[in-house]
């Protein structure tokens, strides 16, 4: 009886929970439907909630548990003599010494290392792959991996059992509660209401664990530089030595250049993308016919979908280029990895984050306000710049908010375009760097991995977190002052 | 345009003003659905005309055609032909927005901007720029809404959102954003509806006012408030324009005997 | 017309806006409104040309890569050769050894070859996995073991690029991989008529490959798709969940907000972290394995959850509060007001989020190096847990690939990205436009 | 841990595409089911590989640089006792320009004049002054310096500092005078000021800008040389110029070893490990006729070869790197 | 709730009906203004209550009091006590969504969901599963169309968007959505404001027939139709009831001088 089949079953019971409760809140009202307290659908959901819900999550706690388990039954169960044919066989001789010595007292003999390698064989052995096992340990391990066969079968078992009786249990008991006073529908919806409750949290969850996984490390890169020097440094540089005979160059953490790299840029990237994805949306839902906005909203949308990989090749090898001709053309010297290039392609990405959310939350502002407005003679762009966008605002800055989130966090582009010094400037034709671009090309480089330079990673990523965080708070405040709730 | 000479306009010209809005033989369609079935009426300068007729007859469609609010519907279609002080109102060349500006409406559901009372108010002065300076907004949102009858109500929250105001005073609101704007013709769409009394005495009041030197029309289903304010009355029904004249005739003596019926109904 | 010119067409009255003052102004709005409406359309088209410009890159470069130069070759196929132990088992055929009947085959055409450095150089008109193409086709009918049959193979990387013309055949020999000597005995072949360019299927079937004539894309689809379906089971339901909680049940106070606050946050967290954190808590924690299209299906999930969130908020914010008024006033519960009314209404802006957050997941690659779907892989998944790699990633280490080869490959593998992105929010924009309208 | 039939890799990007070659080599003629192959950094790949032993965790790792003994020391702690270690052969890296750039040729301690932080100028140390190659000769045009080369992050950058920078400083007797620490300081920096640009990620990028800027320079491996030579060439260093024949005979200064480290403890469990470092260290691969070497890996030569094969055969554990 | 025994409330009990909905001392405010004062009544069972006084009074708010539509309103808050058939409406415990199904509610501005008029019209009634064959829902739509007398107008368009009907075919609309799931109790809201005198005789029949089985309170600025359907009138100015008691005596003699004033305005 495998786990998923023991999952189908459970759906079954489900399923046929619902059409049992259904069927039974329906008998119970003698047909008149309205003398129930709610409408038979939620007595359904009621009886099929219950029955499935618990006995779900009582299959998710035993997946997480049952290897472990299972491994260290089948591990425990091994005699001396197995094992020591297979230590035999498969170890060194100065560990086979150590293990021969302590043979008897299998717990200790037995460090992790070999546990692990034991169960390698083990399983596959068990998995019916005996050619994957060296032939002179087999007959030692088939026993072991019999008992892994026989502890999964009667585990799964044991398993679909329990999850039968509760959902049947549940199932049962919930079914003959059913009754016309029933509040099924509010004991429906409370359980719905928690749902939704936990689903809204795992944004939390996410984002605990974001923090969980940068703060540890970031507080032990904090200990090999100081809070102040990082935060408040102007020069970032972390050619730190690779190897110990190596000199750290200048070895700089001042992350400033980095923050203002990434804020130059993703102001770039706004600058493009808020007046064009606005001013698309606008157009899409205030003036383009139907037909044309039903064909360009999708086209932009492409945009949107397109690897950051091929906007940073763009970037290089078209945009670049052009900017760098012009400039040469004014006379104007710009570098070839310069933020502006990097800031505009980016810009084109995040175009359709406004352009689309945008255009729906306008489109979705009553006519009757646009009716207002254009009675009284204004013309359509005043009623778009004076009743219509102020009425989709929040939508509108939530658009916003997401491009830049965006803009920040993307890596791909600026990795490519916008190279990797760490100019400390806000002039868009020089090459900058971005908290990111760092991260990215720090975390897949040939460094050592608990060196300064890849530590300081997760103080970026903290610090980002943080100052983003912030960003986010004054955003929050400016839309709720500005708020315009219509109706 | 043939249709045009069937039927000269069935209306006795009871006042030497000139004709301020004339429509010839026009027909609404929503889609396929036909809301007005050829209406030929004229609307004479500084007077007022009521429109009556049960609820779904087209009057609203009406009013909506006169300023070309009916645009904003996609699937609106009008035909015919109606002119402002002689100039055909759809002609492709005229300007909407100047036509909107002449013909203000007040619509059926009050439909105040999600902001301010004061901003609701100055919003087509600012527009048209009747005004430039603080104090001349200030002196044009407390006229606009004494006018109304709102202003000793909201006086002290002018900053709070319109939107948070009852049904009636919102309705208010809306007639003092209109009238803020001194557009030459004013269409209301049932501008009591929500009123007491008192309110409503002060806006039939207000229309009186306008009068002097406005052209107004006014849809309402109050017999007696078609009977006080207007000169002339025309009584739709199922898209038909039955019949316009005096109100003091039609009143009394409809020619008609679908305005007989509804005027003698059971609610005189 | 005549008759309406006629009643009584006195001066019209002077009104403050048909006034010369309001003329002018009225002037000066329609100036501002054109100008408004050109800066719509400008808008539209910049970046309707910059998405032309990259697509018309795309194609230029990467529609050659849909086919693939293929040589014709007599290859005997050596029973002693094939199975040198004689066991007559596929099982135990040295498979290593395929190559040498294709190198054979190649040196009974050019007879007078023999000199070791020549004949190392007349291997490379074939690819050097050409081997495989012989394997597949004596998996299929082991029977042919022993009998000399003419197949089609693929011309070597460097051949291929010069047939394309991607490099230049008139340069001088010292700069390019292919020697006059080799061009010598590919014109042989061809006026033989043993040369033809063929639809490159192996492109649509197979998946990596270090060799540009052996790599497709198989695989990655099949793990994007995986990845995909997992992202969109995690984001959806979980985003229109929370969004529909935050927005229409949680009470409005300083936890709400934080939970706001936290999910914008969320958004501007770079991708690579969240592949950070799939590593910690997926992998390290969870113990699920690496590269498996599940993990990456939940990181990318997570990654775009706000995206969604914040976009369906949006969406369920723009419908007017007296929609929900009617529903309450009808004695539905505020879940039932939602399903019935408000959700259908915020659709298209829910589809839009998900649209827009699917495209930036099906496009992401920084997190998934983190989780190991950079994973060289040469078959494609067939589980959730199977390691695989995805769409751009593969693009991505074909990018930084040496072999010329791979450049017409990446370009196409983009193109097919795009076609797989397009068909994927093809479903939702005609969903969203079944649920779009005007009220 | 679930049964594992699969080899899986980790290790730098530089190794990947060779590793994966023998990958694609070893699923396609053994019964084993190809290898799983990661690209995750040296620095990466040493993490994953010394994190443990078991079903969990990788069976080998590549690198571009040998082993620390820091990680050696990790891997001891965590129970990953026996390593063997393969070198495969050399990267030789390229100082590349586009044809139609004008050619010169180059010695190390010009290149470090050109390209360190700090430089000696009439017997002082000072911020490197140069911005053209003629002010760091006099016989180079004067075309400015410009160079695209690896991030600091990248193993290939570490390699150059540690085969051009520190040699070519030798050639200057007041940086010799200093101390050690200075000295060391002094020949291992890379200019920030812009001359060196640091360009990294994507190599076939820098190829593209190379041939859009013919005055700029580029550093990179010598596979991208050979397989884009219709394009670039390699500068001779030291008189010497970049090619198959002068890497391996290291005659041409410039190149490194590369490595990959197996887990002696998987051996004979994971299926295929000990066929796989068998087929890694043959001739068919590693040869001088080898597939790597179509591959842009520069052989070793013979005897290094044959040293590298018995210790496939042999498996014997590597002892504590130095350093 | 002490206040409670305070001041009994100032009305008459003529009818022997019980009472079914009773206020004490209701007092609701929007942020910080205060909307109600106090307000002490009691409906009583089978009987039609008209809610009259000028704009902005808090006559809406009252009503939405009574079913807790003011729940959705952020910024409102309500004390006192409101009970239905006696029981506290504002007990935690009590299910808010059956007492919106058990007290019904025509708002004042027409509120139609955006779907077709049939699908408007069975929302209620499939909610409470009041029916379940489409034949039953059709008799449904059909009966609560004709009672709001709306039936004659859409029966061909039943498919077709409620939004796209007039201002006054939208109220009825609203009304016969109500009506669908024949609650206890019916708040309507300017239930004619938007009506013709037909259409408004109409909707009079209608609340007369409803008076049968439910109770009513309705809130209305025109006097005759207070004076034509009610038993008994409240009086609100301000924020404050002022008088309550027989629809005859209210208009006839009242007592406060307020309503008086209200009464005999200009427009009786
Ligand atoms: N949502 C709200 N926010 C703030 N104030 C409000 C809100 N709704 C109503 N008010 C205020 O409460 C008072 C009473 O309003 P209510 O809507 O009850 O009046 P009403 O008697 O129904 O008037 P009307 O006849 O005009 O509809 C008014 O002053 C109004 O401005
Ligand atoms: N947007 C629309 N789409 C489709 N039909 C419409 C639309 N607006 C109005 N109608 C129909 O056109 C006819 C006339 O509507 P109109 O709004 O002009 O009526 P009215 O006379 O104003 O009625 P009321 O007094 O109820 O407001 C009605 O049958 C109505 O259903
Ligand atoms: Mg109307
Ligand atoms: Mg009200």
């Amino acid at each position: 009886m495998s786990v998923t089949l023991t999952v189908g079953v459970l759906l079954f019971l489900s399923l046929a929970g619902f059409w049992l409760g259904r069927s039974r809140a329906v008998a119970v009202a003698g047909g008149r439907v309205a003398t129930l307290h709610s409408v038979p659908v939620y007595y359904g959901s009621y009886v099929a909630l219950w029955a499935g819900l618990p006995a779900l999550v009582l299959v998710l706690a035993w997946l997480a548990l049952r290897s472990p388990v299972m491994e260290w039954l089948v591990l425990d169960g091994l005699t001396p003599d197995q094992v020591e044919a297979w230590a035999r066989v498969m170890l060194a001789p100065a560990e086979l010494d150590t293990l021969l010595a302590n043979i008897a007292d299998e717990a200790q003999a037995l460090t992790q290392t070999h546990r692990q390698l034991l169960l390698i064989n083990i399983n596959n052995l068990a998995a019916g792959q005996p050619q994957y096992v060296n032939a002179a340990v087999i007959d030692a391990l088939a026993p072991a991996a019999a008992h892994l066969n026989q502890l999964r079968t009667l585990a799964d078992w044991t398993l679909f059992g329990f999850v039968v009786a509760l959902a049947g249990g549940a199932l049962a008991y919930t079914w003959s509660r059913i009754s016309p006073e029933l509040r099924a529908r509010n004991n429906v919806e409370r359980i719905v209401t928690w749902l939704l409750i936990l689903c809204s949290v795992i944004a939390v969850f996410t984002t605990v664990g974001i923090v969980m996984s940068l703060l540890f490390e970031s507080v032990r890169f904090f200990t090999k530089v100081p809070v102040t020097e990082f935060l408040f440094g102007l020069h970032w540089s972390p050619q730190t030595a690779i190897r110990a005979d190596q000199v750290g160059s200048s070895g700089a953490f001042g992350a400033v250049p980095l923050f203002t790299g990434t804020l130059l840029i993703a102001t770039i990237a706004m600058i493009v993308a808020a007046p064009v994805g606005l001013m698309s949306a606008i157009y899409l839902s205030e003036y383009a016919p139907k037909r044309v906005r039903s064909l360009v909203k999708p086209v932009l949308e492409i945009l949107a979908g397109v690897p950051t990989v091929v906007y940073g090749f763009f970037a290089i090898l078209t945009v670049a280029p052009f900017i760098r001709d012009v400039g040469a053309a004014m006379g104007i010297p710009i570098s070839s990895q310069s933020a502006l290039a990097a800031g505009v392609v980016m810009g084109v990405m995040i175009v359709p984050f406004v352009s689309s959310l945008a255009d729906d939350v306008i489109t979705a502002v009553p006519q009757s306000l646009r009716d207002g407005s254009l009675g009284l003679g204004a013309t359509r762009s005043e009623t778009i710049k004076q009743v219509v966008l102020p009425a989709a605002l929040p939508g509108i800055v939530g658009a916003m908010l997401l491009a830049v989130s965006r803009a920040i966090g993307e890596t791909m582009i600026v990795v490519m375009a916008a190279g990797l010094q760490a100019n400390l400037t806000l002039n868009p034709l020089a090459s900058v760097t971005t908290v990111t671009v760092q991260i990215k090309s720090i975390l897949v480089g040939d460094q050592e991995f608990d060196s300064a330079k890849t530590l300081s990673v997760f103080a970026l990523g903290l610090v980002l977190f943080l100052v983003t965080l912030a960003l986010n708070v004054i955003a929050l405040r400016i839309v709720q002052k500005y708020r315009e709730k219509y109706d | 345009m043939d249709s045009m000479t069937l039927n000269k306009p069935e209306q006795a010209a009871t006042t030497t003003q000139p004709v301020k809005v004339s429509a010839r033989d026009v027909k609404v369609y929503y889609g396929a659905k036909r809301a007005l079935h050829g209406v030929n009426v004229d609307i004479y300068q500084n007077e007022v005309l009521a429109l009556i007729g049960p609820s779904g007859c087209g009057k609203s469609t009406f009013l909506r055609t006169i300023n070309r609010m009916n645009d904003t519907i996609d699937i609106c279609r009008v035909e015919g032909l109606i002119t402002l002080d002689g100039h055909d109102i759809y002609d492709p060349r005229l300007d909407v927005v100047q036509l909107r500006a002449r013909i203000g409406m007040v619509f059926q559901k009050p439909n105040p901007f999600p902001k301010s009372i004061y901003e609701n108010i100055i919003y087509g002065p600012k527009l048209h720029g009747l005004a430039t300076r603080k104090d001349e907004f200030d002196a044009i949102v407390e006229t606009s809404l004494k006018r109304a009858g709102l202003w000793n109500e909201v006086k002290d929250r002018l900053h709070e959102p319109g939107t948070g105001l009852s049904g009636g005073q919102q309705q208010r609101l809306c007639i003092a954003r209109a009238v803020a704007v001194s557009p030459e013709v004013i269409l209301m769409d049932e501008p009591c509806s929500a009123l007491d009394p008192i309110a409503t005495a002060h806006i039939e009041e207000l229309i009186d006012e306008l009068r002097e030197s406005f052209t107004i029309a006014i849809v309402t289903h109050n017999m007696q408030q078609a009977a006080r304010v207007s000169q002339r009355t025309a009584f739709f029904h199922l898209g038909d324009l039955v019949e316009v004249g005096d109100t003091e005739e039609i009143f009394t003596n409809p020619r008609d005997e679908r305005t007989q019926g509804y005027i003698t109904g059971r609610y005189g | 017309m005549t008759e309406i010119a006629e009643p009584m067409q006195t001066a019209a009255p002077v009104s403050f806006h048909t006034g010369e003052a309001a003329t002018r102004r009225l002037k000066a709005r329609y100036a501002a409104e054109r100008r408004f409406r050109i800066y719509g359309i400008l808008a539209i088209l910049f970046a309707c040309v910059m998405l032309f410009i990259l697509l018309f890159t795309l194609l230029k470069e990467g529609t050659s890569a849909f086919f693939q130069t293929e040589v014709k070759l007599a290859i005997t196929m050596d029973a002693g050769t094939i199975d040198p132990r004689g066991t007559g088992n596929p099982a135990q055929w040295d498979r290593g050894a395929f190559q040498d009947l294709v190198s054979d085959a190649l040196y009974k055409e050019f007879p007078e070859v023999t000199a070791r450095l020549e004949r190392r150089d007349l291997r490379g008109l074939v690819s050097p996995v050409a081997g495989v193409w012989v394997g597949r086709l004596l998996d299929k009918d082991p029977s042919l073991v022993g009998q000399t049959i003419e197949m089609w193979l693929p011309a070597s990387d460097g051949i291929n690029q010069i047939v394309k013309g991607s490099i230049d055949r008139s340069l001088p020999e010292s700069q390019r991989r292919i020697g006059d000597r080799q061009l010598g005995w590919f014109d042989a072949l061809d006026e033989r008529g043993d040369v033809r360019m063929a639809f490159n299927t192996t492109f649509f079937t197979s998946s990596d490959s270090n060799y540009p004539e052996l790599a497709g894309l198989f695989g990655a689809a099949v793990g994007t798709l995986l990845t995909m379906l997992v992202t969109l089971a995690i984001s959806l339901p979980i985003g229109v969940a929370a969004a529909v909680y935050l927005e229409e049940f949680a009470p409005k106070n300083r936890l709400t907000d934080l939970i706001e606050v936290n999910i914008n946050n969320l958004a501007a967290v770079p991708s690579i972290v969240f592949g950070l954190l799939g590593l910690a808590v997926f992998l390290n924690f969870f113990g699920m394995p690496r590269s498996a299209p599940l993990v990456g299906g939940l990181v990318l999930g997570l990654l775009v959850l706000p995206t969604i969130i914040i976009a369906s908020r949006a969406a369920l914010k723009a419908v007017p509060p007296s929609i929900r008024e009617a529903a309450l006033g009808m004695g539905a519960s505020r879940l039932q007001t939602v399903l019935h009314h408000v959700l259908p209404l915020a659709m298209p802006g829910i589809m839009t989020g998900t649209i827009i957050g699917m495209a930036h997941a099906v496009g992401e690659t920084a997190p998934l190096l983190m989780i190991g779907m950079n994973a060289f892989v040469t078959s494609a998944p067939t589980s959730l847990l199977d390691s695989s790699s995805v769409l751009p990633v593969q693009i991505f280490i074909w990018a930084d690939k040496p072999e010329r080869g791979f450049v017409e490959l990446t370009s196409a593998a983009i193109l097919v990205l795009l076609t797989f992105l397009i068909m994927m929010n093809g479903a939702a924009i005609w969903l969203r436009k079944k649920f779009e309208r005007r009220w | 841990a679930a049964a594992r039939d699969q080899i899986r890799i980790v290790g730098s990007s530089t190794v990947f595409p060779f590793t994966s070659t023998v990958v694609e080599r070893f699923g396609q003629t053994t019964k084993f089911a190809a290898p799983i192959l990661e690209s995750t950094g040296t620095g990466g790949g040493m993490k994953l590989f010394c994190s443990g032993v078991g079903a969990d965790f990788p069976d080998a790792t590549g690198a571009s640089r040998a082993m620390k003994a820091s990680e050696y020391d990790s891997c001891q702690k965590n129970g990953v006792e026996q390593i063997t270690e393969l070198v495969i052969g050399y990267d030789g890296i390229g100082f590349v320009q586009s044809k139609a750039g004008q050619s010169f040729d180059l010695t190390r301690a010009q290149l470090f004049a050109a390209l360190a932080k700090e430089v000696e100028v009439n017997g002082q140390i000072v911020p490197n002054p140069h911005k053209t190659w003629k002010d760091v000769d006099a016989s180079l045009p004067a075309t400015p310096i410009e160079v695209l080369g690896p991030p600091p992050t990248s193993g290939t950058r570490d390699a150059w500092v540690e085969l051009v920078m520190e040699p070519g400083c030798k050639e200057f007797p007041a940086i010799k005078a200093l101390d050690k620490a200075r000295h060391d300081a002094v020949c291992k920096t890379v200019r920030e000021d812009g001359a060196y640009i640091e360009a990294g990620e994507n190599d076939n990028v820098i190829v593209q800008r190379l041939v859009a800027n013919p005055r700029a320079f580029g550093i990179f491996g010598y596979s991208y040389l050979e397989e884009n030579q219709d394009k670039l060439h390699g500068l001779t260093i030291d008189g010497v110029a970049p090619s198959y024949e002068t890497i391996a005979s290291s005659q041409y200064p410039i190149s490194r070893p590369l490595f990959v480290y197996f887990k002696n403890q998987h051996f004979g469990v994971i299926p295929g490990l000990k066929e796989f470092l068998a087929e890694y260290g043959s001739e068919r691969a590693m040869g001088d006729e080898g597939y790597l070497a179509d591959k842009g890996l520069v052989p070793l030569p013979a005897d290094k070869r044959k040293a590298s094969e018995a210790s496939a055969q042999k498996l014997t554990p590597m002892a504590r790197p130095a350093s």
